[in-house]
């Protein structure tokens, strides 16, 4: 049996003097994607970000495709769309600007995805287009935030509350595109606390590897 | 793969213009100010052309410091607040060449044309004519030296608390050298007309040591930041 | 009067703004007033200037220099009066929501900067020969340049704002606070002892200079508010156009030019 | 009801001092920016006592100046962000005093201790020791003069694009006479030494004129600006 | 009949150059409960900005206990509560702070609501109440912002999307807080795309009054 793509071992994420969880093993393969539960406060924000590089945990192992992420460095984050609370939206921009120079920043040559047309009509902005980003209602915001995982085309997605202002039809919308993802062959790593329907997800309950109390 | 990370930096920079080009105003953060400081002296010294003359180099470059000082908050700040910065970590290039991108991106928007306009205010604060080529040389030397050291405290004071404050006092001791041969320069030029090239030969120093480590310390002080 | 019938009144008058200020309906009054005040205009100018120029004898002590006060003294009333215009027209369509005013104020203010900046500037070219010098930051000439650098701040608030009522809003709490402005640049020449010169006309006494200067003076000054009001009409016109682009009657209006 | 007001601004006001507080660098933000500029000032003028003496009046005053208006930016912009400016114009009790109460804790903490360090300063700066009580005689009623100013356009330019310079442009025509009568009341007692009660006196007065339409006015213009 | 508590009428707000809705007419009455229903950039947010004072509308009224919005002034704003997409809490402050300094200045004398340890308590964050609120998780300090409610006591409830980052148990306690409120006579008008249990809650579609696209 091959390593899975995405393999985490033993982790533990502190937060001020608080351990937030312990110990942590997960293991993602092509195609899979996990959702992370638990309640509010219990670490999912921290784990997330952590597990794209965007924090050093203080113990435990990451790799990709075999290699610690700490050595891939900028061969790692090549292959990550991470979307966070923070939509990461100029404001000044245009929908349009936004994912066009998200684009050229994001992407190495020759593994650009879709252009931003087709993005902006995938999401439902193709009118908001030319507008200043913002103008742009909540959940708009959060709809052009993601519309940069088609742009960008990178197999490991990590989204954290993605459906926060999503409206019900963008709900279902999102959960087709995580799930083309996977069928493409995409990871997923998705927190969310809100339900949502997408066929052969894994539940993981981060509640297991917290220890003290909130 | 070379080519990769310049055609990155490339829309780094243009991004960055683009962007400081729509908060219109703010691209004269600098600028505006610049003049405001230059107009408000004679207004409390007192019209007197030469006690102007006495103080105008010092003035100036105290006026292009602060300029510069001020508009470092913009560097990375907004970015950090709305997300951008996080997603710039996630770029696929390393992280000091996007940094040197939108450090230049933003002297051209800052230290470039206040380096120009220099001369005109130069006029109002009286300085002899035969200083104004080597007030814009100096401050065409020294302001992207400025923004390139003061990046890494504008990196560093990201999300903590009262982070304005704090970049201004760890910038001040690192400014100040520049400061002193640059307005040094200035003075000599006016003055008696040579001297002059040595400080500005000094400021090319600074310039090419901050450009070769500026950059990288920077960008360590992001993933500090963002951890 | 009591205070149900006073209310009364205001109510009416706030009616009778909001008929006469359909955008639509001052786009037409305007248009008819706007070739009238235009060539009052030009013959105003060009008696004023006749009689300014060649039929105004020299001043014993300046000479010919002083003749630029009849553009100066003008275009520095209109300065004035123009931020006091701006200020009403951005006050009432701030308090009563009426749209017209906000053009108004709007159209308004580069014509008064461009006022205050010819009062800056033929006011320096008769400081050199006057004071000896261009430029002193004495108290009239200051507060002068402080009315200009009004203007400037409320035209950049503008521009700086996209949603058209917000930007009218708040660009009209700057205007009226701008207005102590006002009185200051009038009174300094009495407040402060200063170079400039103090007020030569005044509604209660006797006038304190030749009426050969007086007349073509009074001419060149009514010329400027009629230019004001000609230039007000025409930018006040097209920026209603712009407004309204997207109703019926613009493009009617556009359909049956073209 | 009245007792209500006074308790809901007193409230407000240890908030404001409260919040500060924790942002302990942030209140020394105009602090430390006057130290600096007056620091600098000898730096690149150099040292010479007559020449700095006869420039310290006008010095200290802008560089007071710009200290208000740098923390300007703080008065309304991080309360609008986080969204407690919405919260505050749901108050049950009229605007314009809570306005006044977070303006007077601003003062408190930006413009009280620069007019009570200005005699250190002044001393470095030469400046007469007859002068020095007037300085701080007119520090202390200029200072709360430009932060009540200030915090009109402070208001307007919220959620505008660029508002941080915009605010610089739109508040220095309104500083202007503060600064000149500030600066002349210094150096007129560093002078002669009388004639400077006539200058304290009109910014008596334009301390008053402030109080009395600056909480209205801003009020009304966040009001338009969370609109 | 007597007239009903908070009666619209007539209302139309624009946003840019664009009406975002047009005529809209709502009345809601003691112990009622509205949820506004709209997809993404409709301008619910808008309305409930207009409904609580916050942004003038260009046309129509606002009537509370049968008088205008605007000739009450702060007497109308001393009764209603407005939760919006951002929280209004001060980061330096503990949230204990946030809530105690809400109560002083927002509530007229005798009209105070529960301590701020109740309400902690309540929306589940006795454990955080002396951390700063900066250090708050997204979906804590959603809670936070929510306890307000509870501290303020107005009878007005105004709530745009209140459930964001809320886990499970939480969006289940905060129904029944609105179900309570209603109970004791309470006003609550919601917005949110999320699906909620709340027995009584009527459902009131704002693209009615939308003639224009987005
Ligand atoms: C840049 C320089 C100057 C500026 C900014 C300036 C500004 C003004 C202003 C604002 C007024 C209108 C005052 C009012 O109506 O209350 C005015 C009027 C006048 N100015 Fe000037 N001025 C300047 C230079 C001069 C000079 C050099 C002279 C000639 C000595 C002069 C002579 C006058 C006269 C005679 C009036 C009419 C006074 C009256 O009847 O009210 N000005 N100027
Ligand atoms: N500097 C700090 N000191 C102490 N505790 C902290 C600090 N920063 C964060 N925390 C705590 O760490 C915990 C984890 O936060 P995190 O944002 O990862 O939670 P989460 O699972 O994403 O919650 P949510 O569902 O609400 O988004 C929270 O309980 C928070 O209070
Ligand atoms: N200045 C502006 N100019 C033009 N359009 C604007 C402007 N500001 C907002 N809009 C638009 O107004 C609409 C209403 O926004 P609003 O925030 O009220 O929507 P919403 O119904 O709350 O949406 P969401 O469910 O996403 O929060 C949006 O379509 C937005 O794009
Ligand atoms: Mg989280
Ligand atoms: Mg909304």
């Amino acid at each position: 049996m091959s390593d899975p793509l995405f393999a985490v071992h033993g982790l533990s994420c502190v937060r001020g003097d608080r351990t937030l969880f312990a110990g942590l093993s997960l293991t993602v393969d092509a195609g899979e994607a996990v959702h992370v539960r638990g309640p509010n406060g219990l670490g999912k924000t921290t784990l997330l970000r952590a597990l794209c590089g965007l924090s050093r945990p203080i113990r435990g192992e990451i790799r990709w495709r075999g290699e610690r992420i700490s050595d891939l460095a900028e061969d790692f984050t090549a292959e990550v769309a991470y979307v966070g609370h923070l939509n990461g939206i100029q404001g000044e921009l245009t929908a349009a600007e936004n994912l066009r120079l998200a684009s050229r920043v994001f992407t190495r040559a020759g593994h650009a995805g879709q252009g931003e047309d087709e993005a902006l009509a995938r999401v439902g902005l193709r009118a908001q287009a030319d507008r200043p980003a913002r103008h742009l209602s909540q959940g708009q915001k959060r709809r052009l935030a993601l519309a940069r995982l088609l742009v960008l085309r990178r197999p490991l997605w990590v989204l954290d509350e993605p459906f926060t202002a999503l409206d019900v039809a963008s709900v279902t919308s999102l959960s087709s595109l995580i799930g083309e993802h996977m069928a493409t062959g995409g990871l997923a790593l998705v927190v969310s606390h809100q339900a949502f329907d997408l066929p052969g997800i894994r539940d993981f309950e981060l509640a297991r590897y917290c220890r003290t109390r909130r | 793969m070379t080519g990769g990370v310049l055609g990155a930096m490339r829309a780094v920079f243009v991004r960055e213009l683009l962007v400081f080009w729509r908060r219109s105003t703010e691209i004269m953060a600098g600028l505006v100010f610049f003049l405001i400081v230059t107009t408000l002296f004679p207004l409390a010294i007192g019209p007197e052309r030469r006690e102007l003359m006495l103080v105008a180099p010092g003035v100036l470059w105290v006026a292009a410091l602060l300029a510069t000082t001020l508009s470092l908050n913009h560097l990375f700040a907004s970015d950090y607040q709305d997300g951008s910065l996080e997603q710039l970590l996630m770029s696929p290039y390393p992280l000091s060449a996007m940094v040197l991108a939108k450090i230049a991106a933003h002297w051209v928007l800052t230290g470039l044309p206040l380096a120009l306009l220099s001369p005109l205010l130069a006029i109002q604060m009286a300085l002899p004519t035969k200083a104004i080529g080597t007030l814009v040389g100096s401050l065409l030397m020294g302001t992207p030296t400025l923004t390139l050291i003061g990046a890494i405290p504008a990196a560093l004071t990201l999300g903590v608390r009262g982070g304005g404050v704090l970049v201004s006092l760890l910038v001040l001791p690192l400014y100040t050298p520049v400061l002193i041969f640059g307005a040094e320069a200035v003075a000599a030029s006016a003055g008696q007309g040579f001297a002059s090239v040595a400080h500005l030969s000094l400021l090319g120093a600074f310039l090419a040591l901050a450009l070769s480590f500026a950059p990288w310390a920077s960008s360590a002080a992001l993933r500090v930041s963002l951890d | 009067m009591g205070k149900f019938s006073r209310l009364a009144c205001v109510t009416r008058l706030i009616k009778l703004i909001h008929k006469y200020g359909a955008p639509k309906r001052f786009y037409e009054l305007a248009g008819t007033l706007t070739p009238w005040f235009a060539s009052l205009t030009t013959l105003l100018f060009v008696s004023g200037l006749y009689l300014g120029l060649y039929w105004a004898p020299p001043d014993y002590q300046q000479g010919n220099a002083y003749r630029i006060m009849f553009v100066h003294v003008p275009n520095a009333w209109m300065s004035m009066m123009a931020y006091v215009a701006m200020a009403l027209f951005a006050a009432t369509g701030y308090i009563w929501n009426v749209r017209l005013a906000d053009i108004l104020a709007k159209a308004t203010a580069p014509l008064g900067a461009s006022f205050t900046l010819t009062a800056l500037v033929t006011g320096s070219l008769w400081g050199k020969p006057m004071w000896g010098t261009y430029w002193v930051w004495d108290a009239r000439l200051t507060s002068e340049l402080v009315l200009f650098f009004l203007y400037v701040g409320y035209m950049a608030l503008q521009a700086s704002i996209d949603d058209p009522r917000r930007a009218a809003h708040a660009s009209a709490i700057l205007a009226i606070v701008g207005v102590v402005n006002v009185p200051i640049i009038h009174y300094s020449v009495y407040w402060w002892h200063t170079l400039h010169q103090p007020a030569s006309l005044t509604l209660t006494s006797q006038p304190k200079i030749y009426i050969t200067m007086l007349i073509p003076l009074i001419i060149m000054s009514l010329g400027f508010m009629f230019f004001y009001l000609t230039m007000l009409c025409v930018r006040t016109r097209s920026e209603i156009l712009w407004r309204e682009r997207r109703t019926d009657w613009v493009r009617k209006l556009v359909e049956s030019r073209s």
